[in-house]
């Protein structure tokens, strides 16, 4: 779905990104790990259009159709069905959950100051929107608090909310950022758990995550990545028997 | 034809006048910004509080205001000042930021304590007034200014408030500079968690901080009120001249808040003299001169003075 | 309509006809009741700018410190423009009385005889009140133009930049635009003051009030309509998400230059309303007096009842007035023990109000609720079912 | 009695809950190291210990004193240096950028009375002579290295019994590395007790006395350094 070829993205001196390949499959869950520095985040930013690569190109495979994305800014990326979370949940602390997923649903005839007065004109999307943002709460687990503050919810069910509010927005391909740090375990692997069923109704995922230990009992396929080079590919029992992964932990 | 004293007289002593008021009302308003980060709408009531402070220390000392002797009240101005400003941050601003209020919440705040501080000086200057017969209301400091044969008050004013900002200046760069306070003080602006990592008591540092901001702008008060009438408004009237002077120094800078302060005080004096005049345009114009030029820098250089030295710094 | 808009405006619309009725017509002293009359106009015209401001700073997050930028730009298109043009059709009436053109020499107009000369158009205007609410709400629409269109051109250098050089920039041409059009005679009478004619000057004594109470009521009622229709839509709900965190927003694709263009636009024209009825209800203004005090009034009155709330607003603007009411019923009183003008000690309690609330109760009385579009507990239970 | 000792401790920040009942002790005069992947908590812990985290349950005993429920500047008035990451969580450095070497030195010499300040002073300028040369540059024009020495010396400042040290080798080429190893060897030396976090896993398993290693959140060992081989090491941070 997504390929990423020969990606360079150099800071000054400092080449962050040399040569990347990568292939994330569809209706897979491809994980990307990699010592701090090793520019996982970089990469994400130069696929989701923040950064501009100095070379290398970003296809995205869609309904038979092949997009040069290399370069394109962050809402045409978004608009093509790409989104993204953030390590640190940015949602919308003084909506309600429900309120938080609408907020990003697309194409939204009631966002124009003159429509917003004219009911008529939105109450049905509203209603078509409401009933999919209650089976995305439903899917992910958060449909017992959908009329609850976001604020008041648990640090597990913030990065839930994330996820739900990516697939509010239509994602095709979602890309979390670090889904489980900072998270108890036990509720961890609930996240996980939800990945897995999420992608279970076909949405391809791309996740970056330190917490190895528990990331490989849910993911496809792994990439490992250090000093901006992919080292290691493959089932995630492989890569992490891959001596050349450990040694990227352990000799810095 | 150019005439020397006329230039003098209607313009360079005005201008440094008008220049060290907002220059010294700028210093303070400056160290607000970069220590705890609020544009603050009850700055100008400080100078106000130190006006009032000079008052009624004079009138309760010598029943009215002798040549010479608003400086025998400059320390009480200070001292007025400072106590107003340290308790507005320690018992408004600090407990908000410690709740992680946003900027705007604290900008609101700060015209809450803006009323607040007006409310009660114009009610003392009315006790002042109608219980002692001071009258205070629309006084000027004027005839407090020393006395020195063959010059006029304004060229006296011209020169003892800028000798005050000088020695202002100098004592800052002596604090910041020269002693360990300085130091502990610059580095919780620079880096406020590594300065709590490593022990600092950056609220601490920050009261301290509000204390100078106070003194600065009670003695700023006492310049105003030579050439202002008195009242509690002397220095809200002020205010959106002292931001203006701010944000063209940079916000980032005590020294860029000076510059700031004295392109206000040229560019209205320069402007009513060289462009309104000749103009024939009403001379209260001179006020949206510098009003266009915060307009431009918001335009092209959003830095302003402080950014665009830093900028040349860098290349 | 959303059923719960409609219920809260019924409710607007009853307790403004009770207290109308209570101020026009009961059996309650004269001196009295002219004080309700007055407190009512002053309420609906702050509640219809405290409202615009609830869009701009409760909705969006906007800090719009520039607030009273507005009412002065509603004084100037009724002032400064429409009376002007009310004098222009009468022009040939005031030659043949006074011997002058008032337009011709604006400055003689404004120092001698603007008195004169505006006596005599309201006894015309008297004669045809269908061309006075002609003049009513053409100075009402241009104000709505005006503010709408200044309130982005002055906004535009600072759109993108934080929040704090926004506000300080708003703050700044507001005084900007004052201090240009006060000192600029041929605006309003700059340092005279421009006296305007009456629009209903057919209508005398409190039977004016009447007029006026009811057209103000009817414009907040609407504003209310208006601002509570929008901020419980899609729209609404959308402003907020930027407010609560503008990175997320951006991520999501909404354009936030573009809704805050459109915020400032409208809440900006209905606060130049406000300024126009204002203008209209005094029947004078001077430009000079419209200082940032006004704009701190209007966020105190917001903050007190409420951010995020229109019915905050409201309950806001009544708080303030009932305050300063009775701070001013027990003027005299207060004088003798306070020694000073009691409106000092409204600015100090109303100082330490907006502390105390900022400190313990920051969403104000009435605190903000969650946007209400459709209903969703509907929604909720039908899938519920399908589930089942 | 050990220096530090860690009693099932659980910390966080605010709702973000990161550290799960981590218990371990620190000996005097030892180099103990931390290792564990990204995201592990290994900061955390250190923050932790410094009074910079949330701390729900559990304790945090040096020299005999808890300090679990201490303020930053009580811990390190009890002798606990912390040189943080760089940048750390905050997103901050971990020097002032515009202060001079010497007034990073003298700002992290807060509490320190004038002559012990001075001494400390020119023990640290001594340790690291390039630092000296470079007195009286801003520290945002030093080099990755000398900014890394410039942060552990300002560690040094109030002569910790126990001094912590995040990451000091991160992005600093092998050499620079190496430096500053033969520096935290010099420190240790010198009487104080070392509790280093390092992504340079061989190394510091080289110079450390002890070794504890973290996986998400949670000790998987702890042990001396010796007894910790990479292959060990490498099975418990690919958590199997």
């Amino acid at each position: 779905m997504l390929e990423i070829k020969g990606i360079v993205k150099q800071f000054g001196a400092f080449r962050a990104l040399d040569g990347v390949d990568m292939t994330i499959e569809r209706g897979k869950v491809t994980l990307l790990i990699g010592p701090n520095g090793s520019g996982k985040t970089t990469l994400i930013n130069v696929v989701t259009g923040v950064y501009k690569p100095e070379a290398g190109r970003v296809y995205f495979h869609d309904d038979g159709k092949t997009l040069d994305i290399t370069g394109w800014p962050p809402h045409k990326v978004f608009a093509q069905g790409i989104v993204r979370t953030f390590q640190i949940p940015q949602i919308f602390q003084k909506l309600t959950v429900m309120e938080n997923l609408l907020a990003v649903a697309r194409g939204q005839a009631g966002e124009g100051v003159l429509n917003a007065m004219r009911e008529g004109r939105w109450a049905k999307q509203e209603e078509e929107l409401a009933e999919r943002a209650f089976e995305i709460l439903d899917l992910v687990g958060l449909g017992d608090v959908w009329d609850r503050y976001a604020y008041s919810l648990s640090a597990g069910q913030m990065k839930l909310l994330e996820l739900a509010r990516a697939l509010m927005a239509g994602a095709k391909l979602i890309i979390l950022d670090e889904p489980i740090a900072g998270i108890p375990i036990a509720q961890a692997h609930a996240i996980f758990q939800t990945i897995r069923d999420v992608n279970a109704k076909g949405v391809t995922f791309w996740v970056v995550e330190h917490r190895i230990d528990i990331a490989f009992k849910y993911v496809d396929y792994v990439y490992a990545m250090a000093s901006g080079r992919v080292i290691s590919q493959g089932a995630p029992d492989a890569v992490a028997k891959d001596p050349k992964v450990i040694e990227s932990y352990i000799g810095g | 034809m150019f005439n020397m004293y006329d230039f003098l007289n209607n313009v360079v002593i005005p201008a440094i006048v008008y220049s060290n008021i907002y220059a010294l009302a700028s210093i303070g308003l400056t160290m607000t910004y970069i220590t705890t980060k609020i544009p603050s709408f009850a700055h100008g009531d400080l100078a106000a509080v130190g006006a009032y402070a000079t008052f009624y220390f004079l009138y309760f000392l010598f029943g009215g205001i002798k040549p010479g002797s608003v400086y025998l009240a400059m320390p009480i101005a200070a001292l007025a000042g400072a106590a107003v400003a340290y308790l507005s941050y320690i018992g408004v601003f600090k407990p908000m930021i410690r709740r992680g209020a946003s900027v705007t919440v604290l900008m609101i705040a700060s015209f809450g304590l803006h009323f607040l501080i007006f409310g009660i000086l114009a009610i003392l200057d009315s006790i002042a007034q109608t219980v002692y017969g001071w009258s205070t209301r629309n006084y000027s400091f004027s005839t407090g200014e020393v006395q020195i044969p063959g010059l006029t008050q304004s060229e006296v004013t011209a020169i003892t408030s800028s000798v005050v900002l000088l020695l202002i200046l100098a004592a800052l760069y002596y604090l910041l500079n020269r002693t360990k306070f300085g130091v502990v003080m610059r580095a919780s602006i620079d880096n406020a968690p590594l300065a709590r990592a490593l022990g600092i008591d950056v609220e601490r540092v920050y009261a301290i901080s509000w204390l100078i901001i106070g003194a600065v702008t009670g003695i700023a008060g006492i310049y105003m009120g030579m050439i202002f009438p008195v009242t509690e408004e002397l220095g809200w009237l002020r205010l959106p001249l002292i931001f203006v002077a701010v944000i063209v120094g940079g916000l980032s800078s005590i020294y860029g808040g000076v510059i700031g302060g004295y392109i206000v005080g040229w560019s209205m004096v320069l402007g009513f003299n060289y462009i309104l005049n000749p103009l024939n345009l009403p001379p209260e114009y001179q006020l949206a001169i510098p009003f266009a030029i915060v307009i431009a820098t918001l335009l092209l250089a959003p830095q302003g003075i402080a950014g665009l030295i830093a900028a040349r710094r860098r290349t | 309509m959303i059923r719960d808009v409609l219920a809260k405006t019924v409710a607007l619309v009853i307790a403004l006809v009770v207290v109308g009725a209570l101020a026009f017509a009961s059996p309650l002293p004269k001196d009295v009741r002219v004080l309700l009359q007055n407190i009512e106009v002053y309420i609906a015209i702050y509640g219809i700018y405290v409202i615009s401001l609830n869009l701009e700073v409760g909705y969006l997050g906007l800090p719009q410190f520039g607030k009273v930028m507005f009412l002065l730009i509603g004084a100037i298109a009724v002032g400064g423009i429409a009376t002007k043009l009310v004098l222009l059709i009468y022009q040939n009436a005031i030659f043949k009385a006074m011997g002058a053109y008032p337009l011709a020499k604006i400055s003689d107009y404004c120092m001698y005889y603007q008195y004169s000369v505006t006596s005599l158009v309201n006894q015309m205007l008297a004669q045809n009140p269908a061309l006075g609410l002609g003049y009513f709400l053409f100075g009402v629409a241009l104000a709505m133009v005006l503010s709408a269109g200044l309130g982005v051109l002055f906004a535009y250098p600072a759109i993108r930049l934080r929040e704090d050089y926004l506000g300080i920039l708003l703050l700044v041409s507001g005084e900007f635009l004052r201090v240009v059009t006060y000192y600029a005679t041929p605006v309003a009478c700059g340092v005279n003051g421009a006296v305007i004619p009456d629009p209903f000057a057919w209508a005398l004594g409190e039977t004016r009030t009447l007029v006026y109470f009811i057209a103000t009521s009817a414009f907040l009622i609407a504003t209310f309509l208006v601002f509570d229709a929008i901020g419980n839509s899609p729209f609404g709900r959308a402003l907020r998400a930027i407010r609560d965190s503008e990175t997320a927003a951006a991520v999501f694709g909404k354009d936030i230059v573009k809704f805050r263009i459109r915020v400032l636009a409208f809440a900006s024209a209905f606060a130049g309303l406000a300024g126009a009825l204002l203008a209209y209800y005094f029947d004078y203004t001077i430009l000079g007096t419209y200082l940032p005090i006004y704009t701190f009034i209007g966020w105190t009155m917001l903050i007190l009842g409420g951010l995020g709330n229109n019915v905050g607003a409201i309950v806001g603007v009544v708080v303030y007035y009932i305050v300063q009411t009775l701070l001013d019923i027990y003027k005299n009183s207060l004088q003798a023990v306070l020694h000073a003008d009691p409106t000092y000690l409204a600015y100090a309690i109303f100082g330490l109000a907006i502390i105390l609330v900022l400190m313990y109760r920051p969403q104000g009385i009435v605190p903000e609720k969650p946007v209400k579009t459709i209903d969703l507990n509907k929604v909720r239970e039908r899938i519920q079912r399908k589930i089942k | 009695m050990p220096l530090l000792k860690i009693s099932e401790l659980n910390a966080g920040y605010g709702k973000f809950h990161v550290l799960n009942g981590i218990s371990l002790e620190v000996e005097r005069g030892e180099i103990a190291v931390l290792l564990g992947p990204n995201g592990a908590g290994k900061s955390t812990l250190l923050n932790a210990i410094a009074g910079l985290a949330t701390i729900y349950s559990g304790s945090i005993v040096v020299d005999g004193k808890d300090i679990t429920r201490s303020s930053p500047s009580e811990i390190q008035k009890i002798g606990v240096g912390y040189v943080m990451q760089s940048p750390n969580n905050f997103g901050t450095p971990n020097i002032f950028p515009e202060l001079t070497v010497r007034e990073n030195l003298v700002a992290a010499s807060v509490g320190v009375p004038q002559d012990a300040a001075e001494k400390a002073l020119e023990e640290a300028l001594g340790l690291f002579p390039k630092l000296k040369e470079l007195q009286n540059r801003k520290a945002k024009f030093l080099s990755g290295g000398e900014r890394q020495m410039l942060a552990i010396s300002m560690g040094l400042m109030k002569r910790p019994k126990l001094l912590m040290l995040d990451e000091p080798t991160a992005g600093l080429a092998p050499k620079v590395a190496s430096d500053v190893f033969s520096a935290i060897r010099s420190i240790r030396d010198m009487g104080i007790t070392i509790l280093l976090v390092e992504q340079n896993a061989r190394k510091a398993l080289e110079i450390g006395d002890r070794a504890f290693v973290m996986v998400t959140g949670r000790l998987r060992y702890s042990g001396p350094a010796k007894e910790l081989d990479e292959e060990k090491l490498g099975r418990l941070i690919m958590g199997q």
